[in-house]
């Protein structure tokens, strides 16, 4: 599997990329550092003021001192801004993913394990949370939320709550094909009880379903995430998040392209090696896709 | 006259060569049969008479004089495999019999709507203009492969090939498609290519016969001659392999499981806002005991129940009513493992995901044992396979090496009663062969009882000491095999020994004038 | 069939009436207080009181919740002083904000939102289906390769993005087209069409490339069927196969996807409407949270609830009218 | 710069005749939507743009360029009006040829009923001077509750109103001006359903409306030029969009297409995309009004807590603060200008500039150390409380800012986000107001008086909410000198005055003023006649032609 992965072109590339944007998020203070530049300084002096306060110099301002430029309006340092951006974006979109899984696959498994009223009222639930307009629900559920509460779980607990249907939908119905497979009777014959059987029996056979679910999951939730601060109810500032910067570069188009070039590329990159990540995952872990595929 | 000529003929798929010189001729209004084990590369063959193949096709094929592939439809039809698949669920069973119709003869709507429907009569689907206006899969499996039969023969033509056209039917089903074959051969004069794997099937229906094997046509020649007396090696092999009836000295023992007038209902989902339709009566009312040391033998046709008992004897269904006791305690509360099951999909009852070695060990463990990894290997011995198998993954196997892993499963926990769930009727004749005698052997050898369901009369008559015969979730007859087999006293096993298909050709032909 | 619809309506009005009392429990108990948030911004002491009795907080919430729906069914008065407000029967709460029914507010702006919806779904039908046809049938090789980085690539950009992109291309580079602003479609057709059509195609980038995928996966599936083995072996010739049989089954899963969709674009217009400035249901629910509308932000929440439900028991019937194999139970 | 921005950027005033003006389709992109259209409850400055194309005033603003704008000038009445009893009486005649858009006239029980209403629970939103200047009206619940109406408003015939004032108030003229003060037909009002189709008193009416999203306004057949000298309305129709994005409506001003050519905008400034363009002599500069709307933003300390009670650390901040980063988040220099007086730099005001706590245009950190080391403070640690989102400009990009001037200094600064739409009511009831915040406060006439009183006169502290007296500082030298300016009923006068005090007051360092707003609006190719005047710092919709 790793050496048929290996061969596949877009996902070796995908997941370099993906690799990077981790590694980034995870080291970011240690990056600004690197810079010797922190996310939060103001620099009024590189700042143009009677011209709306854009940076001044080409491209945004970029100097040896600041490696990317500054942001227009306050001249807080980009390249910190975008690493420490990287950590809310990946941050939040992994911990979202991790927590949908979690809930998705622990309900999907209990509805299609559980009994025939266990399974009837756990399925109405993942039926409730599918018909829940998740983008509408968030915004709403966001901005009635008290400020002081910390942003990102939040965000990452709000995006989860909402989106975890699908999850549970795949694994209740990957289940309820795995538990009419014979190997289930062996082990029920056997005498294996029900938590052995979902362990050694069903999850086995949820990985790689869930595997490529939560792959595409993942850039899915990281729009939503960019999609949530872009409408400002997201990260609260100076905390940075790439949707939020793209928010606030939505007026500096022309007097300021690099401000809106650089979230906006970082954030496409990212998601593009997350989607290439779970494109070259599926063709490899789902046979049937793998035909149609190519 | 020749009417199909094939010389030489050579297919392969890239590196693989799926045929390797296959040469064989048909007469006009003759019949020739087929035959080999899967991947032989009879369908391969078949289609390729088509031009359908899909591979690089070498050698000649002469229909005629032309190409076979120019008149497809018209000249040569073909009748596949799978009923459930071949008719487009979205138009209407005469719409499509028609659309071909109308097609290579260039009629008018009206008439090709005419012809759809007597041909629908001529395959006996009764009240045919009505039912061409269903779609098929408002037709039973049989009904669809008479309605492909129609569509072969709507446009009259020279040629029927018909790709194992009764290997997704039950038996009697089976038997009436291939009389209806045999009717229409002799109704409309065409010609009949016949493939299958069944030795019974193509033994009734075909004047000559073609064995292969990888690609090779190893025998052929008149049936009767090929079947009574084979040269090759690879035929006589498949001959042996047929079940035979065996006579078995046994002495029931004490009755060790007891199923006392079990029922199991499904109900069926809700029509209609009000309506609830009456529930599915899979097992309605079966009593029987198994003996200790005994096999016992359940048959029947699809859909009657069999599985459904048989899950119920393991435990793991529980019956709607009714009681199921294993040496005196009820089979769902019962501790210990002393009853285990063999199931008929190898492939789905292994864990793709854990080595054939982790799946043996489950139930050891279960039962206690703390490293079970040399009991195992035993095992893996004891049915034949080697202990180096242990950590290979059940995709690696063989369709036979499966079901020995399986049946290794079931023995780990020194079980008194293995239920097999048509352990034998995905494997191949040879296959077939030597996995019935290793449970035989063991039944022997652990003094086992076995509960032993199949469809396959053949098979059960080889190995059972006592039959059940099953219909719509009842049992119609209970007794010693050889009294079962030989004075059948209800109509039904009457019906269902009547549809077994003879080995012997003019055994054959006398089961079929029987039926008619 | 008839019954199906029955229990499929049942089923759904079950999913709302849980999905409203949820929603309504959730906003009403959350922890700011209701009337100061239903009241908005610049609200008055005594406004506030008034409304906090019009609003009938004193009561236990599932009282609350119970008026609630019963306005939903049979309409319902709010008093605001001596002021009587009615609110006539699918009373999804009143506005204090804007002193309207919230339905009145969600029924004007529907239409905004549906004609981005439709529009947007039937460009990305029409692109993405002839771009599937043609890469299905594996008649044009760059093709394929367009599809399917487009595929990825709709995958992996928000809606915003390519919005920005569009907007700063066409109207303020090449200005080929106005800065969007909605233009009823009663009043005049080439204006409504004019102005949507950036949101459109933002909209179409991104789901067109699934439907050509879905299309093209579907085409090479389905003419891998036995069925169409049966056709060619009877010489049905493959124009023939391609139109009559094999689009059918690959189409089928598009089906759901539409109504799905349609559904989708309703409920996450959030952002095509902020980017474009269309004044629709998304529009209406940042502005609501913005002045903090209670009641509206809680109707928006249920309309799109209904949306969702809707469209997909809609979806199940389109499939059960396309294909005659599914029985409606 | 300063007074009051003189509209230097017309387009030549003087080859503009408003005898030939008339015709075409005005287009109004606005980024906020009029919520309510209801004269009550309309908070307007000198009449508001809008809503003083359908709602004449006893008095309204001076429709000029520059500092002659920043003066009233009589509407419906005959003149500014005649004060008595020291300013405590004022008296008011209302022209003959005055009508409403159906035709009947308009009397002086029109206006008297407006006003009532305004004061109707029902009805919230409007100004609140009324409440406090009139004589009994402190418990008036609105002419439904009590349809007796108010006693110290008094109609003596159709043509006579006679307001009486609980103490002299000098600036009355300039409170006429608001739209409370715009007659209402008893007959035709259906409450709070009135806003759908409120009667006209000006050159226009409404032919349709739609609350935050559109309004349509037409000519009204019953105004012309000839009784009301002061509006042009040379468009023969208004659209006004509403919710639309800043930038988007920039944007299309820049671009002009179709429609667009004649539209402006009431309440997008521009934003850098359009700065970065507007290079002296371009073709874009030649399309903006530059004008100054009395406004101060300002962090507002509760000397009533610690440890705010402390001057030194009230002026140590004072020190810290940089105003650059501020302007900069605010828009940069163009739109914001750095402020160290309450006071903004109006003539009419009469701001007398002063710095008591130098802090240069990025602050002075190393002074505020020093003066709180000389306090004896070391690792402060303080809260600053602003509004959530930042549409009034006090939101978290100001407050960031802030955060990070004072870092400079080492004290250490905790945000405190509020819900926008609770903000007022936090800060505005001395129970619940934080020690530091940011807010702003705006004119709502151009005088001193309504700058100073809420913010400075002791007595004005509301302990109920609605508060604005922050610093909750009450000094009676202080209240005395109020009173004795608002009975001046000389504007210029009042005007020397109030400076003076303000210039007093800000030795105290009761508040850091931090900046004062400058507006540059940008408007179509086809607009003409545009320039702003100097009491709202924007062009007057009533005076522009798109012919
Ligand atoms: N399209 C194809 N591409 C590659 N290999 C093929 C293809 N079709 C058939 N084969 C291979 O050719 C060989 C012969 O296949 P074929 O289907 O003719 O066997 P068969 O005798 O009909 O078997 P069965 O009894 O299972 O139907 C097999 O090994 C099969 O895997
Ligand atoms: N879980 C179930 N729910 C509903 N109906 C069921 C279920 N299992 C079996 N049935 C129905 O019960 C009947 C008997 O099924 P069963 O599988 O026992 O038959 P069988 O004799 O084993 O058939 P086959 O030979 O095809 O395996 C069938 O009509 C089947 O559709
Ligand atoms: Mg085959
Ligand atoms: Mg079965
Ligand atoms: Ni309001």
């Amino acid at each position: 599997m790793i050496r048929e992965l290996r061969r596949d072109r877009g996902f070796v590339v995908g997941a370099v990329i993906a690799a990077g944007m981790v590694l980034v998020a995870v080291t970011a203070p240690l990056l600004a550092g690197l810079a010797g530049q922190d996310y939060t300084t103001y620099h009024d002096t590189l700042l143009d003021s009677a011209r709306g306060g854009v940076p001044i110099g080409s491209f945004g301002g970029i100097s040896g001192e600041h490696w990317l430029g500054v942001e227009p309006g306050t001249g807080r340092d980009l390249f910190a801004r975008l690493v420490h951006g990287a950590q809310v974006s990946v941050g939040v979109a992994v911990a979202a993913t991790f927590l949908e899984v979690l809930l998705g696959v622990t309900v999907g498994v209990a509805a299609g394990l559980g009994g025939r009223w266990a399974d009837a009222g756990l399925s109405r639930l993942i039926d409730l949370v599918l018909s829940v307009p998740v983008l509408v629900m968030a915004i709403a559920l966001l901005a009635i939320v008290p400020q002081d509460w910390p942003r990102p779980l939040l965000l990452a607990v709000v995006i989860a709550v909402l989106g975890w249907g699908g999850t549970a939908r795949i694994s209740r119905g990957e289940t309820l094909t795995l538990r009419t497979r014979d190997y289930v009777a062996a082990a029920q014959v056997a005498g294996a009880p029900w938590w052995r059987v979902a362990r050694r029996e069903i999850l086995p056979g949820l990985t790689a379903p869930i595997l490529t679910y939560a792959a595409l999951l993942l850039p899915t939730n990281m729009v939503v995430e960019a999609g949530l601060s872009f409408l400002g109810v997201g990260v609260r500032p100076p905390t940075p998040s790439w949707g939020q910067m793209l928010s606030s570069a939505t007026t500096w188009f022309r007097a300021d392209p690099m401000y809106v070039f650089l979230p906006g590329l970082l954030l496409f990159l990212t998601l593009l090696s997350f989607v290439l990540v779970a494109n070259g995952l599926r063709r490899v872990l789902d046979p049937r896709q793998r035909e149609v595929l190519r | 006259m020749t009417l199909l000529t094939v010389e030489d003929l050579r297919i392969s798929f890239g590196d693989k060569r799926a045929v390797d010189g296959l040469s064989f001729a048909l007469a006009a209004g003759g019949s020739l049969g087929i035959v080999g084990e899967s991947g032989s590369g009879k369908s391969t063959a078949a289609l390729a008479l088509l031009g359908l193949s899909g591979g690089t096709v070498s050698g000649t094929i002469d229909f005629d004089g032309v190409d076979p592939a120019t008149v497809r439809g018209s000249q040569i039809t073909m009748v596949f495999q799978d009923p459930l698949t071949a008719l487009s669920p979205f138009h209407t069973v005469g719409d499509q019999i028609a659309e071909v119709y109308r097609l290579h003869t260039g009629a008018s709507r009206k008439a090709a709507r005419d012809r759809a429907v007597e041909v629908l009569g001529q395959v006996h689907i009764a009240d045919p203009a009505r039912r061409a206006a269903a779609y098929p899969h408002q037709f039973s499996g049989g009904m669809r492969q008479r309605a492909l039969i129609a569509m072969a023969i709507a446009c009259r033509p020279r040629l029927i090939v018909a790709d194992e056209p009764t290997t997704a039917l039950d038996v009697t089903v089976q038997a009436q498609i291939l009389d209806l074959l045999d009717e229409v051969r002799a109704t409309t004069g065409a010609a009949l290519l016949l493939i299958s794997h069944d030795l019974g099937v193509v033994a009734g229906s075909t004047e000559q016969v073609v064995v292969m094997r990888h690609g090779k046509a190893v025998e052929q020649g008149r049936t009767a001659a090929v079947l009574s007396a084979p040269e090759a090696p690879y035929t006589r092999a498949l001959l042996d392999a047929v079940p035979r009836p065996t006579s078995r000295l046994f002495t029931p023992g004490e009755p060790l499981l007891r199923v006392q007038d079990v029922r199991k209902h499904f109900p069926q989902p809700r029509r209609g806002a009000f309506r609830k339709p009456p529930p599915i009566r899979a097992v309605d009312g079966v009593s029987l005991d198994v003996h200790a040391g005994e096999t016992l033998g359940i048959v029947g046709e699809s859909g009657t129940g069999k599985t459904t008992l048989a899950r119920m004897m393991v435990g793991l269904t529980a019956p709607s009513s009714g009681r199921i006791t294993f040496d005196g305690t009820d089979i769902r509360r019962r501790q210990g493992r002393s009853v285990q099951m063999v199931f008929q999909d190898p492939l789905s009852s292994l864990n793709p995901r854990r080595t054939v070695g982790e799946s043996i060990a489950d139930p050891l463990r279960l039962a206690g044992v703390r490293d079970p990894r040399a009991r195992v290997e035993g095992l893996l011995d004891r049915v034949g396979l080697s202990a180096s198998e242990y950590d290979r993954y059940p995709h690696q196997l063989s369709g036979g090496m499966r079901q020995r892993v399986g049946i290794a499963r079931a023995i780990a926990p020194a079980p008194r009663l293995i239920v097999c769930d048509e352990p034998v009727s995905s494997l191949d004749v040879t296959t077939q062969a030597q996995v019935l005698a290793l449970l035989e052997e063991l039944r022997e050898e652990l003094g086992l009882s076995l509960v032993f369901v199949s469809h396959d009369l053949a098979v059960l008559r080889q190995i059972a000491d006592r039959v059940a015969v099953l219909k719509d979730g009842t049992v119609v007859e209970i007794g010693p095999t050889a009294e079962v087999y030989e004075q059948p006293r209800h109509a039904y096993t009457k019906e269902l020994l009547a549809a077994v298909l003879a080995v012997d050709p003019a055994e054959a032909r006398r089961l079929r004038t029987l039926r008619s | 069939m008839i019954g199906y619809l029955g229990r499929r309506i049942a089923g759904g009005v079950l999913v709302l009436l849980t999905l409203s009392a949820l929603i309504y429990a959730l906003f009403y108990l959350a922890p700011s207080d209701p009337a100061v948030l239903a009241c908005g911004k610049g609200c008055t002491p005594e406004r506030l009181a008034d409304v906090r009795e019009a609003m009938g907080l004193a009561d236990p919430v599932a009282t609350q919740y119970w008026h609630y729906l019963q306005g939903i069914v049979a309409g319902r008065d709010y008093s605001l002083g001596p002021d009587v407000r009615h609110c006539p029967a699918p009373c999804l709460g009143y506005s204090f904000e804007t002193s309207q029914p919230v339905t009145a507010l969600l029924m004007d702006r529907l239409p905004v939102s549906f004609s981005l919806a439709l529009g947007a779904e039937i460009l990305s039908l029409a692109v993405g289906i002839g771009a599937g046809l043609l890469s299905g049938a594996r008649r044009f090789r760059w093709l394929d390769r367009i599809v399917n980085g487009l595929v990825l690539a709709g995958y992996a950009v928000p809606v915003f993005l390519v919005g920005l992109l569009l907007l700063l291309l066409f109207c303020v580079h090449l200005q080929w087209l106005p800065f969007p602003s909605y233009v009823p479609f009663t009043t005049d057709p080439l204006l409504w069409a004019q102005n949507l059509l950036l949101p459109w195609i933002a909209l179409a980038v991104i789901q067109s490339a699934a439907y050509a995928r879905l299309t093209r996966a579907g085409l090479q599936e389905s003419l891998a069927e036995d069925h169409i083995r049966t056709a060619r072996a009877y010489g049905i010739p493959e124009r023939r196969i391609l139109w009559r049989r094999a689009l059918r089954g690959a189409l089928l899963p598009l089906v759901t996807l539409t109504a799905v969709d349609v559904a989708a674009i309703v409920t996450s217009a959030v952002l095509t409407e902020t980017m474009f400035g269309l004044p629709g249901i998304g529009q209406l629910l940042v502005g609501a949270v913005n002045q903090i509308d209670l009641p509206v932000v809680v109707g928006v929440t249920l309309l799109t609830g209904l949306i969702i439900v809707v469209a997909n028991a809609a979806a199940d019937l389109l499939y059960a009218a396309v294909d005659p194999r599914v029985q409606l139970r | 710069q300063g007074g009051g921005g003189d509209g230097s950027t017309t387009t030549s005033t003087a080859a503009f005749d408003p005898a030939t003006c008339q015709g075409g389709t005005l287009t109004v992109l606005n980024q906020g939507g009029i919520n309510h259209l209801d004269p009550a409850r309309l908070y307007t400055s000198g009449g508001g743009n809008l809503p003083s194309l359908l709602f004449r005033t006893l008095t309204t603003r001076n429709r000029q360029p520059g500092e002659a704008g920043a003066k009233a000038a009589p509407d419906l009445a005959t003149d500014l009006g005649t004060p008595s009893d020291g300013a405590k009486i004022w008296t008011y005649h209302l022209r003959d040829d005055i009508f409403f858009e159906d035709g009947t006239p308009i009397t002086a029980k029109d206006v008297k009923y407006g006003i009532e209403r305004s004061f109707a629970p029902e009805l919230p939103g409007g100004a609140p001077y009324l409440r406090d200047w009139l004589d009994g009206a402190a418990d008036y619940q609105g002419p439904y509750k009590q349809p007796d109406g108010i006693k110290s408003i008094e109609t003596p015939d159709d043509k006579t109103i006679i307001f009486k004032l609980r103490k002299p108030e000098g600036d009355f003229p300039f409170l006429a001006t608001a739209t409370q003060f715009a007659p209402v037909p008893k007959a035709k009002d259906s409450g709070v359903d009135y806003e759908k189709h409120p009667i006209s008193s000006g050159p226009y009416q409404v032919e349709s409306y739609e609350p935050k999203k559109s309004l349509v306004l037409v000519r009204n057949k019953h105004w012309s030029t000839k009784i009301d000298e002061l509006r042009y309305a040379c468009p023969d129709r208004i659209e006004v969009t509403s919710g639309l994005d800043a930038a988007v409506i920039n944007q299309r001003l820049v671009t002009g297409a179709g429609q667009d050519a004649n539209a402006v905008t009431t309440d997008a400034v521009v934003g850098p995309e359009q700065l970065a363009q507007l290079g002296t002599g371009s073709e874009l500069d030649k399309r903006v009004t530059r004008g100054e709307f009395p406004s101060t933003l300002y962090l507002a300390f509760n000397t009533k807590k610690a440890p705010f009670d402390n001057p030194k650390v009230r002026e140590a901040l004072s020190y810290a603060i940089n105003r650059t980063s501020v302007v900069n988040a605010l828009g940069g220099s163009a739109v914001q200008g750095a402020s160290t007086t309450f006071l903004p730099p109006q003539k009419a005001l009469g701001q007398q500039p002063y710095d008591y706590f130098p802090a240069g245009a990025s602050g002075d950190p190393a002074k505020a150390k020093q003066v709180l080391a000389e306090a004896g403070l070391t690792d402060l640690t303080v809260e600053v409380t602003h509004e959530n989102d930042d549409s009034e400009g006090i939101g978290p990009k100001v407050a960031a800012a802030v955060q990070e001037a004072f870092k400079q200094a080492g004290v250490t600064v905790k945000l405190n986000a509020i819900d926008a739409a609770t903000y007022r009511d936090v800060i505005g009831k001395p129970a619940t107001q934080p020690g530091l915040v940011l807010t702003t406060w705006g004119a709502d006439w151009p005088s001193g008086g309504p700058f100073l009183i809420p913010i400075f006169d002791g007595r004005q502290i509301i302990t109920a909410g609605g508060n604005f007296n922050l610093a909750q500082y009450n000094d009676p030298a202080v209240n005395a000198e109020i009173d004795a300016i608002n009975a001046l009923t000389d504007p210029a006068a009042a005007a020397a005055r109030w400076g003076a005090l303000d210039a007093k007051i800000g030795k105290l360092a009761l508040v850091i003023p931090l900046t004062y707003e400058k507006d540059v609006y940008l408007y179509g190719k086809n607009v003409k006649n545009a320039y702003a005047d100097g009491w709202r710092g924007q062009l007057d919709i009533a005076r522009i032609s798109v012919k």
